[in-house]
């Protein structure tokens, strides 16, 4: 799937939502069920300090592809973290890089990217897209 | 709420006094708001929104030195201020010397020290749950100045150890600046005790009074505090401005902080003197309306009356932690015999920070995080806490909204 | 009157705008208002006033490290101020720092100075015509650090006696902090000769813009100026706040003005890391209602369009000065080629306090005394001046008044 | 006279004038007349600054009556020095140091005693009463 259609679905995903309630309940349900990220890679060099909670993030190429794996110490966070990686993970340096990430202000979460928040999530975001960039500029040289 | 109701004996019209305060009548996220993160900054009635203005709509104009009308008015309402808040705590006038906040006048205090009395291998102490703002300015000076930040530690009940302060007082020891009451365990501090203990041993106290000036009566006289400093906007006033309090002879041998306009008697290039205090050290155009804001703040406060809102703090207080104490998976950080002000606690193994966001989805604004106390959550081994503070238009009903809100948060974190 | 109207070409609706200023619908002593002393402070548009208001009823809350709704939103505001702000003066955001006012800008890279740059022997570069807030926080510095105070001179005419600034610099100079626009003579300084003048040298230029904000387009960046500092309520907004602009890698060097919340990124009772700029100057709760009303302020002044406003008020001044020349006893204290905001004078032997008096019986605001230049007074040889200050909401209505008040006070004063 | 009668007086002397510029007419006239203060006594140990204008103020007894000869540098400030000076010059000690000195309030010039007008006015208000406790202070010791 692209970008946009892992966007596209996760909006659909959250359209079915009635109340805050059901749409925190599943963000903390995803937070729970992220796959920790590999122990070794929870260093302080992986660690994005917000204000309030952690985020570990830890980015590795397979294939040509990026893969990222994650880790917050806040349940919500994390959960949003989870959504994050699964739009963005498994996708092409180039993608990520122009990518055009709508799906956080689409379900109605978008003071939780608000450079104010301090919770790390804008933070990684912009970390995200530096690996990608730095990826491509080195699948370029080795092109 | 019968029992809620039923409780509120000392200050039945609250409700009244809720409705002086604009921002309260406001929902948020689709509930009314419950606002208890008052530690941070408390909300501003109407007579002080008012008080200001007044002052851009009818006399503003820079002070001292002005002939003309408005400049006339605008330093009276300024210097009138001054008056107020001395007389909030008990002060002189001339004693009371306007600055931006608490930290402000810390800091102004850790320079003039640094500059004219801290030396080599000299102490400062502070105390294991001081606000950053009451650290860093003399880990600043100290280090500057090869001085030594000794700090007395917090019990597990979330008190200070007097006993090893008792020990920790010496002759190298040239000031011990702590809080009255902490901004994250809502401890009151033995003050009087420190002072007195203190003074025998020759060495001056400054007291970090931001989180009592708006729960506890002050009278610095009485205390024989040496420094005090305290923050308008943590006492129903605006954002901007503070005090520094300071004995009259300290304020004379305190060096100047800041250079500038008003604090100066006559410049040349050579040498300048300088204004008696507190000009002395209110350099530059003042924070005028904030001080007049600040001045219809105490006034206010002043009319409701500072034991009364002690009491029914005191009685809300209470409450608050007898309710939350009924939350299964709460642990409060903070249980000192004597307590003002904040109130702050864990949920299981959840992070503060998610039973915050749930709390706001719910209208109900509370503070998590380090609440600038980072060596106070190292000591007890948290990455923050959740914390409620009150201020005197809070409500048993907003304790109800409160607890019935973690809870749900404890529901759905699971 | 005929000459009046005809004379305002470049801003015919200049009365809709003095309608937005409540304060200026007023009378004094039985007359309708004339404010000419915005050189002390200017008035505030009721766009800045509410802006402030909007806060306080609205969304009053502490910033940064808060989760809940109204943390949120003032932390938003407040840092939308800090990008109007910046843009204001063609700067990035990160390189604003919010101070107290300009006094605070130029003590806190004063202090920064002393404490990392300055040493025994050293020399710092002020003028002969600086405010004192330009001057005694430099001598406070060099005082501490035994480095020397040097004075460029100022001629006749009120100007910079450039060739011997030239003759001055030199690699002991480790810093030129100048007045962009004397508060008291109206002179406008060649800053971009200084600049460049002490970068060719390698010297680090600090500029006094407090007089210039309301009055000059200001682009830092063309500019290529290392610090600049001004004061919010000369330019429209509120009391209590101003900016330090910093040049990024000097925001780096500089070590930490004051210490306390906000300004750290981890504080342990060892060591404490700080926060990157602005953040690591911005210790305690900031001035966060006078910074959104600043932001308010400069979005209006944008809005009007600086070049428009520096047009109209060249215009008024130039018809000022010319309309106060007619009066014969009238001797200009300052008449610099290039001016802008003061007009400063006397009148025969009289006291300037004597014409202030007089002036504003008749409702007409002026400053008369030193300025806060006191140095600039013992060069001019006179203990003070009247000084008229124009804003860009005053009319050639108001000279008219002016010429016509000052002709009635000479005539009482006989 | 008494010192109360000097304020009646220059009360009275005030209700004639129609209209401010008349009052300061009278203001800068009495600021003219003025006999000047010796000039041995216009020194610094005298001088009482305000930030906008100087007021010299020099006392000596004269038999049992304390006598005050004044300056300024500002004509207006002068002139109220003068009426001042009228009330409170040639008065025993004691009637000077009890003195309720209504009389600037009543001719409507309250603003130039206020402790913001920095004229120095105030303060000299206040030495005068200094020098006047003072030599009552002596003149019990002495009797
Ligand atoms: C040239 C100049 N510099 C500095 C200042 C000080 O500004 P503030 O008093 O707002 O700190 C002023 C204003 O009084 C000024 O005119
Ligand atoms: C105990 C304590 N000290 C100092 C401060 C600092 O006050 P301000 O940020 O107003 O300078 C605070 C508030 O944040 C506080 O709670």
């Amino acid at each position: 799937m692209t970008i946009k259609e892992q966007q596209d679905n996760i909006i659909a995903d959250f359209e079915v939502f009635g109340d805050w309630m059901e749409k925190y309940e599943y963000i903390i349900q995803l937070g729970k069920d992220l796959p920790l990220i590999d122990p070794t890679y929870k260093t302080d060099d992986n660690l994005i300090r917000g204000c309030q909670s952690k985020v570990w993030l830890h980015a590795e190429m397979q294939g040509d592809k990026l893969v990222f794996t994650a880790d917050s110490d806040a349940v919500i966070t994390k959960g949003l973290v989870a959504l994050m990686i699964q739009v963005l993970s498994h996708q092409a340096p180039k993608d990520i890089a122009n990518a055009d990430i709508y799906f956080i202000d689409a379900i109605g979460l978008t003071s939780h990217l608000s450079p104010t928040r301090s919770n790390g999530l804008l933070s990684m975001l912009k970390q995200i897209k530096l690996y990608a960039i730095g990826y491509q500029a080195k699948s370029v040289q080795q092109n | 709420m019968e029992t809620a109701t039923a409780k509120n004996t000392i200050w039945p019209d609250v409700e009244l006094i809720r409705n002086e305060f604009p921002i309260l009548q406001q929902t948020v996220n689709g509930n009314p708001l419950v606002y208890l993160d008052n530690g941070a900054t408390t909300q501003k009635p109407v007579q002080v929104i008012r008080a200001m203005q007044e002052y851009y709509t009818g006399y503003n104009s820079n002070v001292h030195r002005g002939v003309h009308t408005l400049s006339q008015k605008a330093t009276s309402a300024y210097e009138a201020a001054r008056h107020q808040v001395a007389a909030y705590i008990g002060a002189h006038h001339h004693e009371v010397v306007f600055t931006k906040g608490t930290t402000d006048a810390i800091n102004l205090v850790a320079a003039g020290f640094r500059r004219a009395f801290l030396h080599e291998g000299d102490e400062v102490i502070i105390s294991g749950m001081e606000h950053h703002s009451n650290i860093v300015p003399w880990q600043l000076a100290c280090e500057e100045k090869k001085a030594h930040l000794k700090v007395i530690p917090v019990t597990d009940q979330g008190e200070l150890d007097m006993d090893t302060f008792a020990a920790m007082l010496n002759p190298r020891v040239k000031i011990v600046s702590v809080a009255w009451v902490s901004n994250t365990l809502g401890t009151i501090n033995p003050v009087k005790d420190i002072i007195a203990m203190a003074h025998a041993k020759g060495i001056p106290v400054l007291l970090d009074a931001a989180q009592a000036a708006a729960h506890t009566p002050i009278k610095v006289h009485e205390l024989d505090v040496d420094f005090l400093a305290l923050s308008a906007h943590k006492v129903y006033g605006p954002t901007g401005i503070g005090i520094l309090y300071g004995k009259e002879s300290w304020l004379q041998q305190l060096p100047p902080y800041q250079g500038g306009g008003d604090m100066i008697k006559h410049v040349t290039f050579e040498k300048t003197t300088y204004a008696e205090p507190p000009l002395k050290f209110e350099a530059g155009t003042p924070a005028i309306c904030e001080a007049i804001g600040f001045g219809a703040a105490v006034a206010y406060v002043t009319q409701l009356g500072i034991h009364k809102i002690q009491a029914y703090e005191h009685q809300l207080t209470e409450y608050a932690v007898a309710q939350l104490k009924t939350i299964p998976e709460l642990r409060l950080i903070g249980e000192s015999r004597h307590r003002a002000g904040a109130i702050s606690f864990l949920i299981g193994q959840h992070h503060p920070s998610d039973v915050g966001v749930l709390l706001d989805q719910q209208g109900i604004a509370v503070r998590t995080g380090h609440h600038c106390t980072q060596p106070l959550m190292d000591r007890f081994e948290c990455p923050g806490t959740v914390r409620a503070s009150l201020a005197l238009y809070n409500t048993t009903a907003d304790i109800d909204r409160l607890v019935a809100g973690v809870q749900k948060a404890v529901t759905l974190l699971g």
